[in-house]
């Protein structure tokens, strides 16, 4: 199914193998999957759980093209294990925000207080950073989307940092004085981000999720028809009714 | 004290083929008796034995032991029941992980016998099977036999008032037996205790024995007393085994060759019989010569018995006569047939 | 190569220090509550199977059933089915503690069939000849049975560890830290290979030991 | 209600269809693999040993040390640790293809283990018996301890399979899918928990049905 | 055949302890010769014919079998060596997964008997042991003996050259051990097979053995011809086994009584003795009348012997005489002593 993988070879007119994590991605892909086939493209959708494989498995040519990451991430990763893929189109954000279900305010944590963010290296930089600009932590300079708690320098309050699965967070808020949670597992559970949420990011964060390709088929013919079907209205509308404003579309 | 009513048992294999191991076994043990079983291999006397204390659930027929019948018993009066019933195994039974010490102790505590008590009486059954220097061994390190001791002693170390043993000399040398079969008889006559025995060693039957009973397919064949079974047994299987002690293994030829010369007689006598000087005098009042040519007094339990087969040689009428003297005398007399084989 | 050896610990010391109390507390106490639940339920299951002396159908079958039921969630699922369990009884779902009546939900069945298979290994004569004596059951059970089945106990036991050590390593899913869970995060997810190296060596002396214990103690219990 | 099961089929029936085939795939084919390697092993393990006939210190040891290290990986970091090996093997690192080589990684040293614990148990009388014989040591292998320990040999492969099939609950992670996978993406990370009891009920069912036939096996080859 | 060169055993227990099961043992079995090995239980006997097959690695010693030395082979001459020694254990050593029919057949299969001929072979041998009828049976539903029985067959069917038995027929009946030792006889006088045949029992040794040694405490005190042990064995322990088979345990009150009226005497006789009409003589030629009190004669396996005991009823210068013609008549004569006990 791994058209044309090998070396500088162009990807297969009609056939795409196409890596993404569980969750809104796949949701989103299986649509545009959906719509590709009635041109004449068949996507295979691959689901991972895990953030690396889909990255490691492009660059080796297992995969033709991933959708489940953002800017930071990728470029980091790409810094790290020094691999040959590109962003080619930018799909949709979730916004992250902070959450609590005793406090109104951030102001209300307290010295001590248990915070949960995601346990994944995307989302745990991002809630850091976040964490960040609401003012409640310093962290290393320039550490940027590659920070962990272990980067933490400046801890005023002395919180504790709860690491917990994304999905999870909003089953365990209760125990929590607070949790930074993606949009769309906030939603699930019933919050307004607007109004549930007592800090949230700005709309234009640099956290928008990318399509990537091998560099060597950035240009190639297939990748422009994948992007303008993923780019539709159809999708927009998609995204829109299924997610209720949890996943925003960059569009 | 044990009565056995009819029991049957059958064993059902997983393709449905049956072995009926026991066909309506009716069977008494009194009070302070030993009772030996014996008979062929696979002839149903460990599973009879096992069917006493309900190890083996007869599929019909009743047990009962000391006058209670342990069919109908609740789970702890049964076990209760047990704790006077001592048993030992044809296999050994013994923990491997335990020594030979802890192999008895173990028992005995969990049977409530005081803790202070526990270590006298584990050095005197040890002592007396002869293991006191086995202490510390497990049974991985013994010899078959001594295997077989320590299950004795941990048997006899419940000072049970019934014991069931199956096939408990077997594996021992004939001193060993000796030893052990006289402990049975001491604790019998001491204690009272009732033993029903079984064994294929006709030497054990003699030795201890008040009544036997002997098996054959399942079902009891003959029982009565030791003696009236040995001097007129009624069933072939159980002329062969009180032939098998006095073995009359001639050669043919040479019988052929004495009989020209004068009959050939198996004489069976029992108790004072064999006081009275009866051959001795034939030889004196007649004139023939006896010679005896094979034979075998054998000490019961409590007379004598004995067979002997003996070339009477002499004229006719000299013989006849004194055939005539030893059956006036009260010796059972027989004319020796020459067998094939 | 000092230099780098002092930097890593400076980085990671306290991070891997941490996860390997955090390991040990986690198998330790799922692993007595586990062999506490587990070790009644294997009796209980060899007691009552059809052709045994307290046979009970009805027990033996729910039992069996219950067992074959929680064994086949894989760990990951039973970690977030548990979720409100756990909170309700342990007062909270993340940490350490949360992490606990997951793992002995995980592990106590296994460690009862593990009882199970040991104890019908025991030389049936053996305990025939108890029967015989008229002991009670439960004695049987622990001077008999267990003990002859010891051997083959711990042997099980050390496997049941290992396998619990492999489940806490999905502990980091609710918070709960440990070896495995940094070697998933730091190592895998932010590419520090010389972290995951390192947890895997600290797993493998952890669990090298616990074999070379149990194998041991296994050989001390055998006596034939 | 009726409607509902036919809504839940046609929405889910497909992709619970191929996780099923997905799940039988991964444990069959690891499955077979690793019991081609771990019978092997197992045997080695117990004829290399101290007291045993073959004894060599060597092999056994360093089996022995392999089989530990292995064991002592949890799953979820050997499949990650184990990538460019599986690259290089099956020429593919993700789907199912890609989580076979660490099943077997995974279950194969654990086939070895319960192989050798369950050839240490035959009666050394009988191996004895045969040695005296004079029987060459392969035939003694194949038809005195294989034979005589294939109850406990089918017990500890059942065992294995139900681990094995926990394990695939993580192929997800490589993209493997899987029925476990299934119930914590659409279950847990979707919040569809009919999705999550579904996968659990046919998961329940497939460990209940390869427990009762080992079960059923192991009865049959047990003669005693 | 076999020779045992100085063979030793320890014994090395976990805790350091040491048990020297064998202490230097040499013994010589020819071609073609049946050989018996008795002694107590734990003397060492299994450990012995362990040692010949090497399936116990002597701690120092040879074993020498057909001429080549079994210590120095290689790992697979040994294998071609054990194929022609044929072993029955103390214990069964059966397959417990394998009927009656494949525990015999499969060892046939594996030593490279071609598959056409197995079923004959197991045929037959099961027919020997008359299991005939148990065929697809599991050993864990055969009694003890069917057991031991199998086991037999499954040694017997290979047709070694050289047959070391354990006990074999320890377990069984008297009618079944007296078919079993027929049989080894006929293997042996037939195809001249070589048996070391380890027993506690001894109408075994007189049946079929044509020497025996005697085994205490892990030394063989004394071997010889069975004929020469029987009728003048040397150590106390010889004796023991001896007398075993003529049991001598009359009441001491009635010996002592006995006593005051003659002299009460054993007469041991070897071979054509026995035919001679001496004690029969003795009435008629003295004054006296001898009365057996107890004995037996046993069929050797190629001549009779007996001991009886006797009381010689007469004036002390009768009796006196009568002794002496029993002695030139070539019967040993002893005085029996009346022991406590
Ligand atoms: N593996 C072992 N470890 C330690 N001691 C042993 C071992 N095997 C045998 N022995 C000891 O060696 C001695 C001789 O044992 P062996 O089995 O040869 O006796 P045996 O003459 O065959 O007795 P039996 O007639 O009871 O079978 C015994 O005292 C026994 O305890
Ligand atoms: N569990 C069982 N299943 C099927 N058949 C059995 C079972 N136990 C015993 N038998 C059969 O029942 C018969 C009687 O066996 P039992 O053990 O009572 O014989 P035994 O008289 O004690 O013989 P031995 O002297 O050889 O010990 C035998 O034919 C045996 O094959
Ligand atoms: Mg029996
Ligand atoms: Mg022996």
């Amino acid at each position: 199914a791994c058209g044309g993988n090998s070396e500088g070879n162009e990807l297969s007119e009609d056939e795409l193998k196409i890596g993404v994590t569980a969750g809104p991605h796949e949701q989103i892909l299986e649509k545009v999957a959906e719509l590709a086939e009635e041109e004449g493209l068949t996507i295979d959708v691959e689901v991972f759980t895990d953030y690396v494989v889909p990255n490691v498995a492009l660059a080796e040519g297992d995969l033709d093209a991933n959708s489940f990451q953002h800017q930071p991430y990728l470029d980091d990763f790409k810094e790290d294990r020094n691999l040959d893929i590109t962003e080619v189109a930018t799909t949709v954000n979730f916004p992250m925000g902070l959450y609590s279900s005793e406090l109104s305010d951030v102001d209300e944590i307290e010295e001590g207080d248990n915070i949960g963010l995601p346990n994944d290296p995307t989302n745990g930089a991002r809630a850091l950073m976040l964490f960040e600009e609401a003012g409640l932590i310093t962290l290393e300079e320039d550490i940027g989307s590659d920070a962990s708690v272990l980067d933490i320098v400046d801890n005023p309050l002395d919180l504790d940092f709860v690491e917990l699965e994304a999905s999870q967070l909003p089953r365990q808020l209760d125990e929590l004085a607070a949790a930074a949670i993606n949009t769309n597992y906030a939603i699930e559970h019933g919050y307004v981000p607007t109004e549930d949420s007592i800090f949230i990011e700005d709309g234009d964060s640099p956290w928008v999720n990318l399509i990537a390709v091998r560099t060597e088929n950035e240009n190639d013919a297939v990748v422009d028809k994948l992007i303008s079907i993923y780019q539709s209205d159809e999708i927009k509308d998609f995204i829109e009714e299924e997610f209720q404003g949890s996943v925003i579309a960059s569009w | 004290m044990i009565q056995l009513k009819e029991i049957s048992k059958t064993f059902y294999s997983k393709k449905n083929e049956e072995v009926t191991a026991l066909k309506g076994v009716s069977l008494e043990v009194k009070q302070g008796e030993i009772f030996g079983v014996i008979g062929y291999s696979g002839a149903g006397k460990s599973t009879l034995v096992r069917c006493v204390n309900l190890l083996e659930k007869p599929t019909s027929g009743d047990v009962v032991v000391n006058g209670a019948s342990l069919k109908n018993m609740s789970k702890n009066e049964l076990r209760k029941s047990r704790q006077n019933i001592g048993m030992i195994f044809q296999g050994f039974n013994l923990l491997k992980t335990a020594t030979v010490y802890e192999n008895i102790a173990i028992p005995l505590k969990l049977t409530g016998i005081s803790s202070k008590e526990i270590p006298t009486r584990v050095e005197k059954y040890l002592a007396i099977v002869g293991l006191e220097d086995k202490h510390h061994v497990y049974p991985g390190q013994l010899s078959g036999g001594q295997k077989q001791r320590v299950a004795i002693a941990r048997a006899l170390s419940h000072e049970p008032d019934v014991l069931l043993s199956d096939e408990a000399t077997s594996a021992l040398d004939p001193e060993t037996t000796h030893s052990i079969l006289d402990l049975l008889l001491k604790i019998n006559r001491e204690f009272g205790i009732t033993i029903l025995l079984i064994t294929h060693e006709m030497h054990v039957i003699q030795k201890i024995c008040d009544r036997v009973a002997v098996m054959e397919n399942g079902e009891v064949i003959e029982q009565g007393n030791v003696i009236d079974l040995y001097s007129s047994p009624k069933k072939r299987t159980t002329k062969k085994f009180v032939n098998s002690l006095f073995p009359n293994d001639l050669p043919k030829e040479i019988l052929e060759q004495l009989k020209k010369r004068g009959p050939i007689i198996s004489m069976t006598f029992v108790g004072t019989s064999a006081d009275k000087p009866a051959l001795s005098q034939l030889s004196k009042k007649f004139d023939v010569d006896a010679n005896i040519l094979s034979g075998n007094i054998v000490q019961l339990k409590d007379k004598p018995f004995g067979k002997l087969v003996a070339h009477i040689q002499g004229e006719t009428e000299e013989t006849d006569k004194a055939l005539h003297y030893l059956k006036e005398e009260g010796v059972q007399v027989d004319e020796v047939e020459i067998n094939e084989s | 190569m000092n230099l780098n050896v002092i930097a890593f610990y400076d980085r990671w010391g306290g991070v891997l220090g941490e996860a390997t109390i955090e390991t040990f507390q986690m198998v330790f106490i799922s692993l007595l509550i586990s062999v506490l639940i587990g070790l009644p339920l294997g009796v209980l299951l060899v007691l009552s199977r059809p052709d045994k002396s307290m046979s009970n159908p009805y027990v033996y079958q729910s039992l069996n059933v219950v067992i074959n039921v929680l064994r086949s969630i894989p760990f990951i699922i039973l970690l977030f089915f548990l979720l409100p369990f756990t909170k309700f009884i342990v007062g909270t779902s993340i940490g350490v503690k949360g992490v606990i009546v997951p793992l002995v939900f995980y592990t106590a069945p296994y460690i009862a069939r593990l009882m199970e298979s040991a104890l019908l290994e025991v030389n049936k004569g053996v305990l025939e000849a108890y029967e015989a004596m008229g002991i009670k059951t439960k004695d049987i059970i622990w001077h008999v049975m267990v003990r002859e089945a010891k051997p083959s106990i711990i042997l099980g036991l050390t496997i049941a560890i290992i396998g619990l050590i492999g489940a806490t390593a999905m502990a980091g899913l609710v918070g709960a830290g440990g070896l495995g869970d940094v070697a998933y995060r730091f190592g895998h997810l932010r590419y520090e290979p010389e972290v995951m190296y390192v947890t895997i060596v600290l797993l493998i002396i952890l669990i090298q030991g616990i074999q070379s214990i149990g194998n041991r103690l296994a050989a001390k219990a055998k006596k034939d």
